[in-house]
């Protein structure tokens, strides 16, 4: 049976490479590469993973270079004979393949991220026009799984620790949508704040790396045209 | 060994919409409460809430009434659901949908008129699912996320509970022991209260869909306290599991009931459709009798190369399935199978848990102080869950758990002494498997998940449950011989896996013993032996519980309380699909 | 920052610069490629320059441009290539666009003085 | 450019801020020598008989197509900043060749005019 060698990232910040060997299969995703070496040849190597179907985002790692959800990608994919695996890139290390994501989370809060209406449970859902442009704007930000891929592809993020990165503004971006959403002004000042919309330049990574094929790009120029509405005063938001 | 120390008014295990909900409540009942979130993975991101993709059963439209959902919710139980949780499930639910879309922020797929919209889902009598595309448990729990880190919630993420703690005057539950599995530590938190919500999950089957944090812990915890488990045997296969061979965790994974619906064929190894000779609806027959249809044929070997059935979908026009399903045929695309124009290789897999701890209405226990909710529960669905009940299950009573324990913890101002010995005892347990030479411990998980498959699984009669039982006290005997490797204990994905596998192999028993006490079949419980329903008005429930090492198994009468047999509180046909969607549209 | 939009405000003015000096700077590319196609002495190009009062206006409007803008964008590079303190860019900023200000008003002055009244 | 940076919208950024550094560098002795026609026509004399050397020249070329690279490529910034997206995927990659091709072009008519 042909193997593939794959060289996964050992410690936390210090650390090195360590090469395995695996058997190549027919199916096999980079996830089911990392389960095969834990379950074989090192119990204690570490990773993170949960639905295992692209739902849950949380094993997001480095694939040769790339930021990537594990459990949706094909090795084939890859079309590489080595593979080398990598913690995701902007977020603290914790172990092996294995980083702490509180921060990238945090940073969402910061973004403005709770929705508030003046509606409670005893009311019945607001109306909404499924035609409409607001709420086609918000739906196309919206299936967002936090799965950090773009927060780790932006070079913003690792260069200016304030900025709150794609994930989070893309569901900014979805929350000034909603119409439903009584709190915009709030959300929108995060938006506009010092790590706000205003710091990106358009890199683009976010959106070439998003597994769901979301455009943070886009939602993030968004939030940039209606601070300038906003600034000058004639915005409804 | 050193056991860090700390205090909480309430403590909730996970952080599915069971967990998640609770904590909102909690806080909302009372702000300034202390509440601590406890997850094996990270807060929201693990568990099957999230992975809920059909959406939520709600009676809102005009026509439809909370009625009328119950009695859906009890035929398609078969009877054996408390009626008394099915009506407060179908009931809360109502005001639930609300809460999410109206306070917490879910933004659920509309109508052109702007309402919400309903779809079908197998085993309705009326279309009341709501949802969001087909992924709908991302909306609910991103949305239930935010408000929770919002809301001043203390998180212990990537901690394992391992052992409720009971107080050391027997008055109730003092607290629980978790490992802090990023740095190995054993950690005991205090508590007023304790939310039982860690989700279940069958995944000690060859093929499954949850998320594979869940293994039973929560009900292994419940057992240790002297708790019954009640239904265990009821355990809910999917007939389309994708199939991508053995080393693969993409294998298991839930292709949409909806492309049955939308008139996918299922095709045997020999070319043929084959579901109109099991019954005359054809693929589009509930979850169970796929299930049986499809096993049937593995078990005559008319299987597919990796030993299953093909789901076929290229007759309907490969462009017009890609445009339908283009989350189901970007999965399979992944993983390197083409849906929309070929053949998939798919089988049934266990996904959904019908059984667990007895609770109460208001979701407290036998067990003074101690709570559950979510998948972990038993007794609202009875032998079958309908597609849509599950979330509303979670959320519905994760919510009131969270007003149940502020209102419980209200006035209460001391912790109970914890039982220093059970302390000892957990860690002592958790510490055993450092004690003994490594082993395969796969090996043993990938032995289990056939001898569940096979003896306790789809189909099941005596001799095979008699001998999947035996098989499974073997594992039980062979887990214990068998250690991990290492000395080091900070993030060790073995020693989480050795502990899985007790949890695991200990409720696989309990689900074996249950199998053999129900003789007769109903839903998801199917014996070969059995094949009849039996006398509905002498419905029983099974309820296992621990005696020291031993399992006991008690069958207790179902309580018609609402409604008997033969009764119906709505005018037509209950359980019945609407008649638009024959098979419906489901998860 | 004192205000919170103050990022935001700095964002907006670099854009806005940049929209005003388009047509000026795709102006002053046609100037130079033309430029490159025919003699040019000191006298010739301070002969032109300095008979229009309307290029006064145009190159002192592109200098004060150009100096908010170049020093906005060589704040971002500060922050987050060299890694400076916000304050340490800001005053940075501020005195490159003084620098730029009065170096780029000296050469208007030069060009053009003779048209100034 | 490594891995997840293979894309144009980031060549693009890459590009914009450096033509936006070296014109940033080149700014002040732009305005200096400008400013040489202040104290005497014949220093500014001196100083375009200067810049006929060929390695100034050269210099020169780079600069006009770096000015023109920035302009197109700020350009393509502000379109996506401030004009509605056509579709989910409007990075503009085309742009990004599109403005190459142009600032050469542009390039190329400068040394033409410099040479004949
Ligand atoms: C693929 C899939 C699709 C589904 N689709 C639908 C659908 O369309 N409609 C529907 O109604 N239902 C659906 N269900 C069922 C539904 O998801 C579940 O019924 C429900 O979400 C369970 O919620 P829960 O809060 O009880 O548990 P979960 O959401 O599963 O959460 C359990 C939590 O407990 C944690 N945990 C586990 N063990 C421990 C431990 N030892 N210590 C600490 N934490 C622990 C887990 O990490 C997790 O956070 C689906 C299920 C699956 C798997
Ligand atoms: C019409 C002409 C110009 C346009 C349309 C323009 C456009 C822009 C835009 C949109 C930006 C922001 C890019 C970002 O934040 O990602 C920018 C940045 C910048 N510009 Fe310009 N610009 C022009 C002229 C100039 C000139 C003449 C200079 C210098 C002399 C200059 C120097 C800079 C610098 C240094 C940056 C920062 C680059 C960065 O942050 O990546 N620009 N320009
Ligand atoms: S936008 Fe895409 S890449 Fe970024 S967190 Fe969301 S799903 Fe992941
Ligand atoms: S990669 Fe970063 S710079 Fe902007 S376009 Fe995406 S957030
Ligand atoms: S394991 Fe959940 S997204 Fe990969």
């Amino acid at each position: 049976m042909p193997h593939l060698t794959v060289r996964i990232w050992r410690g936390a910040d210090e650390g090195e490479y360590q090469s395995f060997s695996v058997p190549m299969r027919e199916n096999q995703t980079v996830l089911d590469v990392v389960s095969e070496v834990q379950r074989s040849q090192d119990q204690s190597l570490s990773y993170r993973f949960a639905c295992r179907v692209g739902v849950c985002g949380s094993c997001a790692m480095m694939v040769n270079g790339k930021p990537r959800w594990t459990c949706r990608t094909h090795i084939r994919s890859l079309k590489s004979g080595v593979v080398t695996i990598a913690p995701l890139r902007n977020m603290p290390r914790i172990k092996d393949l294995v980083t702490d994501m509180s921060g990238f989370i945090d940073k969402w809060g910061k973004a403005g991220n709770v929705f508030e209406s003046e509606r409670d449970r005893r009311d019945a859902p607001v109306a909404v026009d499924p035609s409409s442009p607001r709420r086609k704007a918000a739906d196309a930000a919206i299936e967002c799984i936090n799965c950090g891929v773009c927060h780790a592809a932006c070079d913003v993020v690792s260069w200016n620790d304030s900025y709150l990165g794609p994930a989070a503004l893309n569901r900014a971006w979805s929350l000034v949508n909603d119409e439903r959403h009584s709190r915009k002004k709030e959300t929108m000042a995060a938006a506009m704040g010092d790590g706000g919309c205003g710091n990106c330049h358009s890199q683009g990574n976010c959106m070439a790396a998003c597994p769901i094929g979301l455009s943070p790009t886009r939602s993030i120029a968004g939030l940039k045209k209606m601070s300038l509405m906003s600034l000058l005063g004639g915005s409804d938001v | 060994m050193t056991i860090e120390t700390g205090k909480t008014d309430i403590l909730i295990i996970g952080t599915g919409g069971a967990g998640l909900f609770a904590a909102l409540h909690a806080k909302q009942a009372n702000p300034d409460l202390d509440v601590t979130l406890a997850v094996k993975g990270l807060v929201g991101k693990c568990g099957c809430t999230r992975m809920v993709q059909g959406g939520y059963n709600v009676a809102l439209a005009a026509g439809d009434s909370v009625e009328r959902h119950f009695m859906d919710t009890i035929v398609g139980g078969k009877w054996l659901p408390n009626q008394e949780l099915a009506w407060r499930l179908c009931e809360k639910a109502v005001e639930r949908v609300n809460e999410l879309e109206n306070e917490v922020g879910c933004f659920f797929d509309r109508n052109p008129d702007g309402s919400l919209h309903q779809k079908a889902f197998a085993g309705q009598s009326f279309d009341r699912t709501v949802h969001k595309s087909d992924l709908t448990g991302i909306e609910i729990i991103n949305r239930l996320m935010e408000k929770v880190w919002a809301a001043q919630v203390n998180k212990l993420e990537e901690h394992r509970a391992i052992r409720l703690i009971r107080a050391a005057d027997g008055s109730g539950l003092a607290g629980a022991m978790l490992i802090d599995m990023r740095s190995g530590c054993y950690r005991y938190v205090a508590a007023k209260a304790i939310l039982l919500a860690t989700g279940a999950g069958p995944t000690m089957y060859r093929y499954h869909t949850p998320s594979g944090d869940k293994t039973c812990d929560g009900l292994n915890m419940a057992l240790d306290l002297g708790l019954g488990l009640r239904d265990m045997e009821m355990v809910q296969f999917h007939p389309t599991g994708l199939l991508g061979g053995p080393d693969t965790r993409m294998t298991g994974t839930v292709l949409e009931e909806g492309l049955r619906g939308a008139g996918g064929h299922l095709v045997n190894g020999d070319g043929e459709r084959f579901m109109f000779g099991y019954h005359e609806a054809g693929e589009r027959a509930t979850r169970d009798i796929v299930s049986r249809g499809i096993y049937q044929e593995m078990r005559e070997g008319r299987t597919t190369p990796m030993g299953g059935v093909y789901i076929s979908m290229a007759h309907l026009g490969p462009d017009h399935v890609a445009e339908r399903f283009p989350g189901m045929v970007k999965r399979c695309r992944d993983c390197g199978f083409d849906l929309a124009g070929g053949m998939v290789e798919v089988v049934p897999t266990a996904h959904y848990m019908m059984g667990g701890v007895s609770f109460s209405a208001d979701t407290s226990t036998e067990i003074d102080g101690l709570f559950a909710a979510g998948e972990d529960c038993g007794g609202v669905h009875g032998a079958n869950r309908l597609g849509g009940n599950g979330v509303a299950n979670s959320t519905v009573f994760g919510g009131i758990a969270g007003d149940s324990m502020a209102a419980y913890v209200k006035g209460r101002k001391t912790w109970r002494d914890a039982d220093q010995t059970e302390i000892d005892r957990a860690v002592a347990e958790s510490e055993y498997p450092f004690s003994k030479p490594s082993g395969d411990l796969h090996g043993l998980r990938e032995a289990l998940a056939h001898t569940m498959w096979d003896d306790v699984g789809v189909m099941r009669d005596a001799a095979g449950l008699e001998r999947g039982m035996k098989t499974l006290t073997g594992y039980t005997k062979a887990l214990m011989d068998m250690g991990v490797s290492g000395d080091h204990r900070a993030f060790h994905m073995g020693w989480h896996e050795w502990l899985n596998l007790k949890s695991l192999t200990r409720i696989s028993e309990v689900i074996a013993l249950a199998a053999m006490g129900r003789e007769n079949s109903r839903g998801a419980h199917y014996r070969e032996d059995f094949p009849d329903t039996g006398a509905l008005e002498e419905s029983a429930n099974t309820v296992v519980y621990a005696k020291g090492d031993q399992l006991e198994l008690h069958l207790e009468p179902v309580d018609f309380s609402i409604v008997k047999p033969g009764e119906s509180l709505i005018e037509d046909m209950a359980g019945m699909p609407t008649p638009m969607v024959a098979g419906g549209v489901s998860l | 920052m004192s205000n919170p939009m103050f990022e935001m405000r700095l964002y907006l003015l670099q854009r806005l610069t940049a929209i005003l000096m388009l047509p000026m700077v795709i102006g002053h590319l046609a100037t130079i490629l033309y430029a490159t196609r025919s003699e040019l002495t000191a006298a010739s190009i301070l002969e032109r320059t300095q008979s229009s009062p309307w290029l006064v206006v145009f190159y002192t409007a592109f200098v004060v441009l150009v100096s908010i803008h170049a020093p906005l964008g060589l704040r971002k590079i500060m922050g987050e290539w060299l890694r400076f303190s916000p304050k340490l860019a800001n005053r940075i900023s501020v005195l490159l666009c003084l620098g730029f200000l009065g170096l780029g008003l000296r050469g208007v002055w030069a060009l053009t003085g003779a048209a100034m009244p | 450019m490594t891995g997840f940076r293979i894309n144009l919208s980031y060549l693009a950024f890459m590009l914009h801020r450096c033509s936006g550094l070296a014109l940033v560098c080149f700014l002040p002795f732009h305005f200096l020598v400008l400013g040489l026609g202040l104290e005497d026509a014949a220093a500014l004399d001196e100083m375009l008989v200067f810049t006929q050397q060929p390695l100034v020249k050269f210099g020169e070329w780079v600069l006009v197509v770096l000015f023109s690279l920035h302009l197109l490529l700020g350009l393509r910034v502000l379109v996506m900043e401030w004009a509605p997206w056509p579709h989910q995927g409007g990075l503009r990659s085309g742009w990004v060749i599109l403005a190459g091709l142009i600032a050469l072009a542009l390039g190329w008519l400068f040394l033409d005019g410099v040479i004949s």
